[in-house]
């Protein structure tokens, strides 16, 4: 074997290693059965696939929590580099979890949409609209699972050819136009990645994350392939100033597929974000790059926020919203890759909890966004429009709905007791023990920033006013219920406890560890 | 050989005339072909590379499928007046993207100018597994054994794009057959050539996929190549194009992605899990995936190309 | 034996590549599309058949030869229909 | 100069022309070009270095070349979706010409 060549690891597979392969391959496998079976077909598929799929997912969370051990799959048999391994630790355990949960709502919440009643004949909508939640499931799972760069590549084109039909699935003008927008601006964050990932395998000779993060070295190699890897994934992400392409797609989109959009789509590239720099390059991430990372998000919380509160739309401005909330995400980079000398200042693990900080505001948000942007769908489809300034009323009129939407916008409030609050609070705490103080400032701005734009829609719903509201659909109770749950779960991840979990720190990268010592 | 560097250093010049006169073109026409004659310099250049399987692709799919989704469409934009504000750029935009471009390529052009030495490569560990799967074409090896999961997700990719394709359909169109190829009239000369061409064609690609596993080919170079034959009998209206929504239109373009998933979980059964193939079995298993993913790669391509169902196509 | 092989090969080719390097030529040169297309076809097609016929005698069978034939063969014909094609396009008012 | 560092400047040409493409042209079918482009320039940077990683009697690493053919397909993918949604949206927008529609977006959406 040549010198800096990667060798292979002694991996073998775990005991329920395979239920890695069924996470990707079930709804891989839902997507070509639903353009055989067509129809109704489709949205049974579907129905069939998310209790599977939740299944899946609960059963790999609880063996990793149990064990404490990360799963490995190897595809074929094969080892890497030569072959590839899907790997599961406590974060992909968290992000399948997390993936299920909104797409097992998104499911119950679109069979008011998109359901088709028996022996009707086959419509373009909802065929399409099942297929592509479908492939936006596998593509996801892929993502947290695909332990070697190409695949990820192949998984991330998975996301965006599933994600941009969504957008435009309405067929109108100004959704083609997001949606022409949103696939440009994905393409060259792949092209991008893809060109990255064609340097290092050049200048390392795999791709598989763990052999990588053995042989990389920082030399400009890995520096520049960083780099672009980095901008092309930023673009996928919508990170402030890469935004343009977000909020006219995610408004688009039917409330179905936005949830699905702002809550997992854009997660997909972020995570490879943080595996990149975290696990596969730790060593490049002192180079001030985490600090302009966070600075971006920090320009993203601010500028979001306040884009947010000038929008008429109420789902523009949830869009504007995703926008901020994913400014937050890249407060990880810096605080959870704090020197040593800073975090033991007080004698904890500071790294820990900004890691579980920033995966909690992930998850929050994921659900919280979910559940407001379906309650924005609710709202519509009673109404027949969503221009916040003639909401009068509409707190009586759907009381389920406006509560779960609060009950979402109180998480991105960071108010307690809500998911957003423990990972603002842990977010905070981080940046204050680590004498990064001007996260906090950041923080607690935004925070007041996304009280301001709530309370734009609250105003008007909540007035007392004599009027009746006209309602144009009743919307059934189911639906509602489903969203309320979805937020609901967003508040009880506010009963976490304020340090590490115990779950995300099952194979957490070795960088977060060791640079605490 | 002494022709061999300038030959390299002619085409690597030329591909990025063609490049530089492909993105600065004034008219999209212009552009376009500029492109289909893009990828053909590129195709040549990846035999110089001594890739010969990337070669044939470059030249069935970037150039050629490609290039008849491009001037289609670029004919059909050419009647309909602008409609997406096109506004230039100001002098500070092209400035700032310039810069950045530049920087990229002159990372690019460091980064390749001082490799890495030796070399990393994977060639022999490819080479070495490759008698236990008895295929012969070490890239047939990697995208259907070492990184077969891969060439599963790209089919599934394949199929969402298609499905996304169609949701581009109006509502009433839904099902129904996409607009036929070409102008929309006979023409002596295209019904000739549809006539002649595709059963030389078929005989081609079929060859292509038959020694893939052993030699260059495999089933997407020929599952482009039978694509491009049935559009050519199409424009020359010797077939009418399909209604998507029939059952045997869905069965055809879901044929390969599912055998592929059914043999990958019939591994499951043997000690190598999820798409292994049982000893001595591996050639014949990765026969019969190539054959049906070539299949559905043709019928999917040439759907690709045809675009969305439109109403009052039938005749 | 084998020299005068070559240099048949060598001169056809080269008679060959001047067919083709006058056809661009034409095709830069000339005024309209149509006598565009003549210049292109014309020389093409006698130049590749120039290149076909110089480089039988350098091939390595029957079969091979027969191969560089039909390659000159679908060359006219794919030639001779996208000419027409092209001609037809710009003979159509607008 | 080796026939791999040649082509490895091309790459890195055609990457630079391609991005500076797609960020300038107007045109959504050039930008589209554009981005085909910088794939092709990546795709051939790939090429590269598979010719470098050549050993055991192969022209070439094979494993960055398959990853080209499954790249190939994938950006042929993209280009269909990319000008079937650029079709529509010119057929939407030409039946919509008497009647333009408001804009959805803000004017800071609507960049380059």
């Amino acid at each position: 074997m040549l010198t800096g060549q990667a060798s292979t690891l002694p991996e073998t597979n775990s005991p329920i290693g395979f239920l890695l392969v069924l996470a990707i391959a079930l709804p891989a496998g839902g997507v070509a059965l639903s353009l055989l079976l067509g129809g109704r077909g489709a949205q049974r598929l579907a129905m069939a696939t998310m209790p599977l799929g939740v299944a899946v997912a609960l059963v790999v969370a609880g063996n990793i929590w149990r064990s404490g051990r990360s799963l490995t799959y190897l595809v074929g048999g094969w080892h890497p580099p030569l072959g590839i391994a899907l790997r599961a630790d406590g974060l992909s355990a968290v992000m399948l979890l997390t993936t299920a949960v909104v797409i097992g709502a998104v499911c119950l919440y679109a069979r008011g949409s998109f359901g088709l009643p028996a022996g009707a004949d086959e419509r373009r909508a909802p065929l399409v609209f099942w297929i592509m939640l479908m492939g936006v499931w596998s593509g996801l799972n892929a993502v947290w699972l695909a332990g070697d760069l190409f695949s990820l590549y192949v998984a991330l084109e998975l996301l965006t050819f599933s994600a941009v039909p969504l957008v435009s699935l309405d067929g109108s003008a100004a959704t083609l136009e997001a949606a022409l927008r949103y696939l440009l601006f994905a393409l060259i964050g792949s092209v991008l990645y893809l060109l990255g990932t064609a340097l290092l395998y050049g200048g390392y000779g795999t791709l598989d994350l763990v052999l990588l993060s053995h042989v990389i070295k920082p030399e400009p190699t890995a520096f520049i392939a960083a780099s672009l890897m980095t901008a092309g994934l930023l673009a996928k992400t919508a990170l402030f100033p890469l935004h343009l392409w977000l909020p006219p797609a995610h408004a688009g989109a039917p409330a179905g597929g936005s949830a699905l959009l702002s809550a997992l789509v854009v997660k997909g590239s972020f995570i490879l974000t943080v595996r990149l720099w975290f696990e596969a390059m730790p060593s490049l991430l002192h180079l001030g790059t985490s600090q302009l990372l966070g600075a971006l998000g920090a320009a993203a919380v601010l500028f979001g926020s306040v884009l947010a509160l000038r929008q008429a739309r109420l789902k523009l401005m949830i869009a504007y919203s995703t926008i901020a909330q994913i400014g937050y995400l890249f407060f990880l980079f810096p605080l959870a890759s704090a020197p040593a000398e800073a975090t033991s200042m007080f004698g904890d693990d500071w790294n820990g909890i900004a890691w579980t900080g920033g995966m909690m505001q992930l998850v929050a948000h994921a659900t919280a966004k979910a559940a407001m942007f379906m309650a924005a769908g609710l709202i519509a489809e009673a109404l027949g429009h969503d221009r916040i300034a003639e909401f009068a009323g509409l707190g009586r009129a759907l009381p389920v709905t406006m509560l779960a939407f609060g009950l979402g916008g109180m998480s991105l409030m960071g108010l307690p007791p809500s998911g957003g609050f423990v990972a603002k609070a842990m977010l905070l705490v981080a940046a204050m023990a680590e004498g990064q103080w001007w996260w906090a400032v950041v923080i607690l701005v935004g925070g007041l920033l996304a009280a301001g734009y709530m309370f734009r829609v609250f105003a008007p719903a909540l007035a007392a006013v004599d009027v009746t509201m006209r309602r144009r659909v009743v919307v059934p109770q189911s639906r509602q219920a489903v969203v309320l749950a979805l937020a609901i779960c967003a508040m009880l991840l506010g009963l976490m406890p304020l340090r590490p979990s115990q779950l995300l720190e099952v194979g957490r990268p070795a960088s977060v560890t060791a640079l605490t010592r | 050989m002494s022709v061999g560097p300038a030959l390299d250093a002619g085409l690597a010049l030329l591909a990025s005339a063609l490049a530089v006169w492909v993105v600065l073109a004034r008219q999209a026409f212009g552009a376009v072909v500029g492109f289909v004659a893009f990828g053909l310099v590129l195709s040549l250049a990846w035999l110089r590379l001594g890739a010969v399987d990337v070669a044939l692709t470059e030249a069935a799919i970037g150039s050629g499928v490609t290039g008849a989704v491009l001037l289609a469409a670029v004919t059909r934009l050419h009647c309909a007046r602008p409609v997406v504000a096109a506004a230039r750029c100001g002098r500070r935009t092209r400035a700032i993207s310039i810069a950045s471009a530049g920087l990229v390529s002159a990372g690019l052009a460091a980064l390749v100018l001082s490799p890495t030495d030796p070399a990393p490569t994977l060639a022999p560990q490819a080479a070495a597994a490759l008698p236990e799967l008895g295929v012969g074409n070490a890239i047939t090896g990697i995208l259907l054994a070492y990184r077969s999961v891969d060439t599963l997700l790209e089919k599934i990719v394949l199929l969402l794009a298609l499905a996304g394709i169609w949701s581009l359909a109006r509502d009433g169109a839904w099902g129904d057959r996409p607009a036929p190829p070409g102008s929309g009239r006979r023409d002596g000369t295209l019904t000739l050539l549809g006539q002649v061409l595709p059963p030389l064609g078929i005989v081609a690609g079929i060859y292509i996929v038959w020694v893939g596993a052993d030699a260059p080919g495999g089933a997407f170079q020929g599952g482009a190549i039978l694509a491009a034959m049935w559009i050519l009998a199409l424009m020359a209206r010797l077939a009418d194009p399909p209604v998507v929504g029939r059952i045997g239109v869905r069965l055809a373009v879901g044929i390969g992605p599912i055998v592929f998933l059914a043999i990958g979980f019939a591994g499951f059964a043997l000690p190598g899990g999820f798409l292994s193939y049982p000893a001595g079995f591996a050639k014949p298993l990765i026969i019969v995936i190539e054959v049906a993913l070539t299949f559905s790669i043709a019928v999917v391509l040439g759907l690709l190309v045809l675009g969305p169902s439109a109403r009052g196509t039938q005749r | 034996m084998s020299v005068l092989r070559d240099l048949f090969t060598i001169v056809l080719v080269s008679a060959g590549a001047v067919f083709f390097l006058a056809g661009t030529a034409g095709l830069l040169r000339f005024p309209d599309p149509l006598t565009r297309l003549h210049a292109l076809t014309k020389a093409d097609n006698l130049g590749l058949g120039l290149i076909v016929i110089g480089l039988l005698p350098q091939a390595d069978g029957i079969l091979a030869g027969l191969k560089l034939v039909v390659v000159w063969l679908l060359a006219q014909l794919a030639g001779a229909a996208a000419t027409r094609l092209v001609a037809r396009a710009t003979g159509r008012p607008g | 100069m080796s026939d791999a560092a040649l082509y490895g400047l091309c790459s890195a040409v055609l990457v630079g022309v391609g991005l500076y493409g797609t960020i300038v042209q107007p045109q959504p079918l050039q930008k589209i070009l554009a981005f085909n482009i910088v794939g092709s320039g990546t795709f051939l940077l790939f090429g590269v270095i598979a010719r470098r990683g050549a050993a055991a009697d192969m022209g070439g690493d094979p494993v960055p070349q398959a990853m080209v053919i499954t790249g190939l397909v994938v950006a042929f993918s993209a280009t269909a979706l990319a000008v079937a949604l650029l079709l529509r949206l010119h057929d939407e927008a030409g039946r919509a010409d008497d009647a333009p529609t408001p804009p959805a977006t803000d004017d800071e959406t609507s960049g380059c």
